[in-house]
């Protein structure tokens, strides 16, 4: 049952929209305070109020016309004031505007949470006829059902806590307020991203977190790099992105809708035809595609380590609670889509085991504290996608709303580490800050136990009711099942190495230079709350075989009926209790073993890291850059795309216009003057070249006529 | 005159491609505005041979008149664009003092 | 005569303020900003009028038709010229002083020319239009010739000479084809082509298809783009991008979709080659680019073949979903040659080192200048993200799959260059920290950008929905 | 005899095109044109275009072929102590990077041309015939008459003709922005 006309869903996303706009209205009035008087941006009514005679370099021709010059010396003198430390000015209010917006929303979520009880299976808005001329219709409504419901809570809930943590965080920054602006925008996208009712709106947000996402890491970049990383990641994405934009039209035009619901209803009447079930097969594909770049996977997962550049509070939010698990919303959204077709799955499921294995072996070798989370972030999502992969739809959100928890718990926690240790992230240079900052210290080891997987905490009934799926599949999935074991095994090892080289053992930083200190309770607090939610999260999907109801996966039935019926009729794999106490019994001992032999290794130092690097140096360079899987895009995709390039130039500058004069000898030169020489800045060449493109037209035309 | 109109329109492409072969073979600018003249008198001749080809067989021996009156339109764009072209080969000339098209590459990546 | 006069109340009024500029620099010579602003007012004013004329009609003999597509086009080339004349102002009445009226003026009757071209049904009248908007292009291209930023070469006459003597080799092949195809159809209307043509009619409407192809700067037309891009002062290149670009297509939609669309088998697949090759040079030869204007020229390439490829749906939705994309084209180009323009006269160049800093310095330029990259780009939260995504939709429901597949594709190659531009003004510079210096003009041009393509990226309804009603003037029923 | 006088003329006139096209003096190639439009405007006095032909002598015999001369002897460009070196042309022209190309290219034009014309001469001639059938209103008039001509002009295609006078006006304004010398206070 669907209740209509909830129009109160708007104010979901509108409120962090609207807390978007203070809070950039804000950024421009501290800017507008900041700046030296006249200056851009505050507009003045004279042509010439920025005429630059006051500020000492050389004035131009044109400015000597200016009459207005002499007004312009009293103001020339306060420039050159520092960037360190920069009064909040009205700024300071932007926080309370961003997590007052955000609060807001968390409580309409939990409203919603509320109205979705007993049979209600969704509220819907009224529908909004966004774009109506007749030829073109787009209707936007939002529909809060019950995934949307799990994932609104969990981004405006973990977004809140987030919100608060980086007030304390983000304190002194220049861009304080425009920060603040960035991420009540991520979080609105996200919110469209999670609520729409169809594909238009679905891609809005689906675009819109990467644009926000790529602000949000290039925030410092007058450090430069991070507005690399910047680009790197938004361009990835956008090769995501245009994977999923041709999944969706492949999708349209099998469904002639935009709307979700319709589509998901649609599935089970097209898989008689087969020509319309292959094409089905492409668009999950496809959008699958889309869902590897966003949520970060094999191969489009390198964007996320670097991603890092931004700042913690990013970090935790966009790159490890929300945003990169858009792809599972995605995929869960659209179930039966991809239920209709088991060898999709298992291409999904492969691809997030094999993603999992490699970004968590990466994790054993990291430096960087938030490399070491990003890439288990990776490995984690590459879980969420192997529960995909067997059907599991609920266990990987069950997983995606635990490893929230923790993983943002992580993040922050390394925050507040960096914010501790002055900017510092090489764990080498950290150690022994458990009794410099307990409270940090006893909530991330909260967070490391639930990622490790200790029993009883939320990631161990996440995490190994995955692994369970997996195992009862059978086939080809004990495969999968291993590698995840094997993974499992890893993450607690490089989680508890993470633990031991930061908090346990002697400090290896100098203690004349850096003082570590206990963060604000602004940042604790939210800490706390998020160790409480890192601990009991697992009540939500108790497995059964311990007596209770899986909570969550009752909750998420009607979303997710319409996949499992189709996946009925492939037949069933339930586990006996035998092996289900088998399987939790054998997570639970990897989780303990590997947690100790992690924290055996590394509570003594950082000698185990350089004994691994002097003894075999090409494993640790092998495993550092994440199996060499940037290098190879270097070396198999850019250079020969570089190439191509290349030999093109050549050909179509030796054949027919140099050629004859510049001989072979101008092979050596450089791709890029190849190129340049195309566009000679010799008109008759340019003529040359319409008139072989008219006779190649000429050619196209005469051929259709016959 | 009884020659055939489609012999005009043949002596008219025969023009027009030695204007295209003069526009991408020489170099003086001057040389190059002069092939384009002789393109657009080859179009021309092309508008007044077609015009004829269907004044033939008008009733009445009448003739037609769009190609005599868009060919007058032709003769004022030719005169426009020599104009501009040479006043355009003017102020090249007093910046570099060249007409040859091949000292005119300075615009390139 | 007066039957129809009312019908070009707009056009007249912009050559009766050429006129009246010409004449006020003739008696009252040198007159400071005020020749800009007043040109700039009254364009406005006519723009204001063009909501209360309402002369809809047909001129006899069907040579001129004003319908809506006419009105959506007079608003949008108004459009273009006001902003193109507001972002001149400053830079004419420091660079030329002296010589400003012309410049107003030459504008005005290009605009006049654009504006009468959209109605234009009749070939002689297309002709002399297009030359009336060409011609002031050529000479403008080469105006301010002795000025330039003064680290730069001062090319403006050879990218004058560049455009005219490639615009003028494809006037000679246009008007020879017409001569084909007039000869053959024994019509100079637009529409006389009629299905089944003569093999001769078909050549002729090649050559006629290939000087279009250079006016809209396609592939392999397209020679001419960054090299006058680079070379023209950049105030004009910035009209020069867009208006004469929404005109060629203007009139490629009125002699394709409106004149010739029962042959569409014969010119479609040279359409969408155009299209193709047009979205594949552009977008990767605007990669290796280093000077930021002639990364704007392919890039410019790269965007006429998004919109040829919507003209390629050839149905009501995807001639609509052209003109609102190169109605949202107009606005970002302009914005963003603007903006480029500020920094590069400070800056003393326009290659991407020369702009480095930008925003830091100047956080509302740079604000700007990434917004109309982004949506150059085609992202959320701006109109060119609906421009893209609308082009994509209509191509891809007339079946063009391959074509979308690749364009959008390119879109993320796309996506990397223009993000280059923006990191490099984000870059910090170091030698200079004062704001860039721009003149209230200019500001108020980028400004009124600014509001169009977030406004419009935020609310494309009123857009879409008028280029809906346009595109209904040329391609009927659905 | 009026048969034979075009294929004369028409062989003069191509010969005299080619004339453009190969001479290495500015001077020849101006005169080369000028005897070229000469030759054209004889074969529309043979078709029966008597007002296009004067037109043709008037304006481009009589103004622009004159302002090309204009333009080369200002700049000094034809032959004579100071001036710079010809260009060289004939066959070494042809030896040239890139003349290939061309070369194929203009004949492929030609061919096209040629063969489009030969293939559609029935078609074309078909054509003209449905023409009124088609109730297309074709504009005729008595043959040599200017009348028609001025009729249509300031009727059918007063629009076009108004278009053009401003196109005129802009060329006048735009002839003088580029031939005028900068100021000095701007150098």
């Amino acid at each position: 049952m669907n209740l209509t006309d909830q129009t109160w869903l708007w104010a979901i996303p509108a409120l962090p929209l609207a807390g978007s706009a203070l809070c950039g209205i804000l950024h421009y009035l501290t800017i507008k305070a900041r700046m030296p008087k006249r200056a851009h941006g505050a507009h003045g009514h004279d042509d010439h109020g920025h005429d630059a005679h006051g500020h000492g370099h050389a004035a131009h021709a044109d400015h000597a016309a200016s009459d207005h010059g002499a007004g312009d010396h009293a103001h020339g003198g306060d420039h050159g004031h520092g960037h360190a430390k920069v009064e909040p000015g009205l700024s300071a209010f932007a926080p309370w505007i961003a997590v007052l917006a955000m609060a807001g929303a968390f409580a309409l979520a939990i409203k919603g949470f509320l109205g979705l009880q007993g049979e209600t299976h969704a509220l819907e808005s009224p529908a909004w006829d966004w774009i109506d001329t007749g030829t073109f219709r787009i209707d936007l409504a939002i529909v809060l059902d019950r995934l949307s419901s799990v994932m609104t809570l969990v981004i405006t809930g973990v977004g809140t806590l987030i919100h608060i943590y980086a007030a304390g965080y983000m304190k002194g920054d220049k861009h304080y307020a425009k920060f603040f602006a960035y991420l009540n925008l991520f979080v609105f996208a996200m919110l469209m991203l999670v609520l729409s009712s169809n594909l238009l709106g679905l891609f809005v947000g689906w675009e819109g977190v990467g644009l926000c996402s790529y602000f949000l890491i290039g925030f410092w970049y007058e450090k430069g790099w991070p507005a690399e990383a910047g680009q790197k990641a938004f361009v990835m994405n956008r090769i995501g992105d245009a994977s999923f934009l041709i999944g969706s039209f492949l999708l349209v035009k099998l469904f002639g809708t935009l709307d979700l619901s319709d589509i998901v209803a649609g599935v089970s009447g097209l898989l008689g035809d087969p020509e319309k079930k292959y094409e089905l097969l492409l668009a999950g594909l496809f959008l699958f595609g889309g869902a590897c770049g966003k949520s970060a996977q094999l191969p489009l997962f390198t964007w996320l380590p670097d991603a890092m550049a931004g700042p913690t509070p990013v970090s935790a939010l966009i790159h490890a609670a929300t945003m990169v698990t858009a792809g599972i919303y995605l995929t869960v959204r659209l179930n039966p889509v991809y239920a209709a077709s088991p060898d999709l799955l298992f291409f999904i499921g492969a691809v997030g085991a094999v993603t999992a294995l490699i970004a968590g072996s990466t994790a054993l070798v990291q430096r960087d504290i938030k490399r070491v989370l990003a890439y288990s972030t990776v490995s984690q999502l590459g879980y969420m996608f192997l529960g995909l992969g067997t059907g599991a739809w609920a266990a990987a959100i069950f997983h995606l709303v635990t490893h929230a928890f923790f993983k943002a718990l992580l993040f922050l926690g390394a925050g507040s580490v960096i914010h501790g240790m002055h900017e510092e992230q090489d764990m080498h240079k950290m150690g022994g800050l458990k009794k410099h900052m307990p409270a940090t210290y006893f909530t991330f080891l909260a967070g490391a136990a639930a990622l490790s997987g200790l029993p009883l905490l939320s990631g161990y009934f996440s995490k190994d009711e995955i692994l369970a799926h997996t195992f009862a599949h059978g086939g080809a999935y004990r495969i999968l099942w291993g590698i995840g074991i094997a993974t499992a095994a890893m993450t607690a090892f490089y989680t508890w190495r993470m633990v031991a080289l930061t908090f346990f053992g002697k400090e290896r930083f100098d203690p004349h230079h850096v003082h570590p200190h206990e963060s604000p309770s602004v940042m604790t607090v939210p800490l706390m709350v998020l160790a409480v939610l890192s601990v009991f999260g697992g009540l939500l999907g108790l497995p059964p075989v311990l007596g209770s109801t899986h909570a969550l996966e009752h909750w998420l039935e009607p979303v997710t009926a319409a996949g499992n019926a189709l996946l009925a009729e492939h037949g069933t794999h339930a586990l006996d209790h035998g092996t289900e106490w088998m399987l939790l019994g054998l997570g639970a001992v990897i989780a303990l073993v590997f947690m100790g032999l992690g924290i055996r290794a590394y509570v003594g130092g950082t000698a185990r890291d350089e004994k691994v690097a002097s003894s075999a140096p090409g494993l640790a360079r092998f495993l550092q850059g994440a199996w060499g899987i940037d290098a190879a895009y270097t070396a198999y995709v850019v250079r020969p795309m570089q190439l191509l390039f290349f030999v093109v130039a050549i050909v179509i500058d030796q054949f027919t216009i140099d050629g004859m004069v510049n001989g072979a000898g101008a092979v050596a030169r450089t791709c890029g003057d190849r190129v340049r020489r195309m566009t000679s800045g010799n008109i008759a060449t340019y003529g040359l070249w319409m008139g072989a493109a008219a006779a190649l037209i000429a050619f196209l035309f005469l051929k259709r006529i016959g | 005159m009884t020659v055939p109109s489609s012999h005009l329109l043949i002596l008219a492409a025969i023009l027009f491609s030695i204007g295209v072969a003069g526009f991408f073979l020489r170099r003086n600018v001057i040389v190059v505005l002069m092939c384009i003249e002789l393109m657009l008198n080859a179009a021309n001749l092309s508008f007044l041979a077609a015009s004829r080809m269907h004044s033939l067989d008008t009733p009445g021996g009448r003739i037609d008149l769009q190609g005599p009156i868009f060919a007058i339109f032709v003769i004022v764009v030719a005169a426009v664009e020599a104009a501009v072209g040479l006043a355009l080969v003017i102020a090249l000339y007093r910046r570099k003092q060249t007409v040859s098209l091949d000292d005119v590459v300075d615009l390139k990546d | 005569m007066s039957a129809w006069l009312h019908l070009f109340t707009l056009e007249l009024a912009v050559v009766a303020i050429a006129l009246l500029v010409l004449l006020w620099d003739a008696f009252a010579p040198a007159a400071g900003r005020a020749v800009g602003w007043t040109t700039a007012l009254l364009l406005g004013g006519v723009f204001a009028a063009s909501f209360f004329v309402d002369g809809r009609g047909t001129v006899p003999h069907g040579v001129f038709v004003r319908d809506e597509w006419v009105v959506f086009h007079e608003r949008l080339f108004l459009a273009a010229g006001i902003l193109g004349v507001l972002g001149s102002i400053d830079w004419l009445a420091t660079r030329t002083p002296k010589r400003q009226a012309e410049y107003y003026a030459l504008l005005l009757f290009s605009l006049a020319g654009m504006m009468l071209l959209a109605g234009a049904r009749d070939w002689i009248l297309l002709v002399t239009c297009f030359e009336l908007m060409s011609m002031p292009l050529y000479v403008l291209c080469a105006y301010g010739k002795q000025d330039g930023p003064a680290s730069e070469p001062k090319l403006a006459a050879e990218a004058g000479l560049k455009l005219f003597i490639t615009g003028a080799a494809s006037s000679g092949l246009t008007l020879f084809g017409l001569a084909l195809v007039v000869g053959m159809t024994g019509t100079t209307h637009v529409g006389g082509i009629g299905a089944n043509p003569a093999p001769l009619t078909i050549v002729g409407m090649l050559f006629v298809l290939a000087g279009f192809g250079f006016k809209v700067g396609a592939v392999p037309f397209h020679m001419w783009v960054p090299d006058t891009y680079q070379g023209a002062p950049t105030p004009f290149v910035a009209f020069l991008s867009v208006a004469p670009k929404a005109a060629g297509l203007a009139t490629l939609a009125i002699v394709l979709l409106g004149g010739w669309s029962a042959d569409s088998s014969v010119w479609l697949p040279v359409l969408l080659v155009l299209a193709g090759a047009s979205m594949v040079v552009g977008n990767l030869f605007a990669l290796p680019q280093t000077d930021a204007r002639r990364l704007l020229g392919f890039s410019g390439v790269a965007q006429i073949g998004y919109a040829l490829l919507a003209l390629g749906a050839m149905s009501r939705g995807g001639l609509a979903m052209t003109l609102f994309f190169v109605a949202t084209y107009v606005f970002t180009n302009l914005g963003v040659f603007f903006v480029l323009h500020a920094a590069a006269e400070e800056g003393g160049g326009h290659s991407l080192a020369r702009i480095a800093g930008l925003s830091r310095r100047s956080p509302w330029l740079g604000g700007a200048l990434l917004v109309f990259l982004l949506s150059l780009a085609g992202i959320p939260f701006v109109a060119g993200f609906w421009a893209k995504l609308f082009v994509f939709m209509e191509a891809w429901n007339a079946g063009l799959v391959g074509l979308v597949v690749l364009g959008v594709a390119l879109a993320v190659i796309g996506l990397y260059y223009y993000l280059t531009v923006a990191r490099s003004t984000y870059m910090a510079d170091g030698d200079r920290t004062t704001p860039v210096p721009t003149g209230f003009a200019l500001r108020a041009a980028i400004l009124v950008c600014l509001i169009f393509v977030v406004g419009l990226g935020l609310w494309p309804r009123p857009l879409v929905e008028a280029a809906d009603r346009a595109a209904a003037g040329i391609v009927s029923g659905r | 005899m009026a048969n034979a006088l075009f294929y004369l003329v028409a062989a003069l006139s191509v010969i005299a095109a080619a004339g453009v096209v190969l001479f290495r003096n500015p001077i020849s190639n101006v005169l080369s044109l000028l005897f070229a439009f000469f030759c054209l405007a004889t074969i529309y006095l043979l078709a029966g275009f008597q007002f296009l032909a004067a037109t043709q002598i008037l304006v481009y015999a009589g103004a622009i072929m004159v302002l090309f001369l204009f333009v080369i002897m200002l700049l000094n460009l034809a032959p004579g102590p100071n001036a710079p070196e010809l260009e060289r042309v004939g066959l070494a022209m042809f030896l040239r990077r890139k003349s290939g190309v061309t070369i194929v290219i203009a004949a492929a034009l030609l061919i096209l041309g040629t063969s489009a014309v030969l293939g559609t001469h029935d078609t074309a001639v078909q054509a003209a015939e449905a023409m009124p059938k088609k109730g297309l209103d074709a504009i005729t008039a008595t043959p040599g008459s200017s009348e028609g001509l001025a009729g249509e002009m300031f009727g059918r295609y007063l629009l076009p003709f108004e278009a053009i006078s401003m196109l005129l006006l802009a060329t006048a304004v735009a002839v003088v922005v580029l031939a005028k010398r900068s100021r000095p206070e701007n150098s």
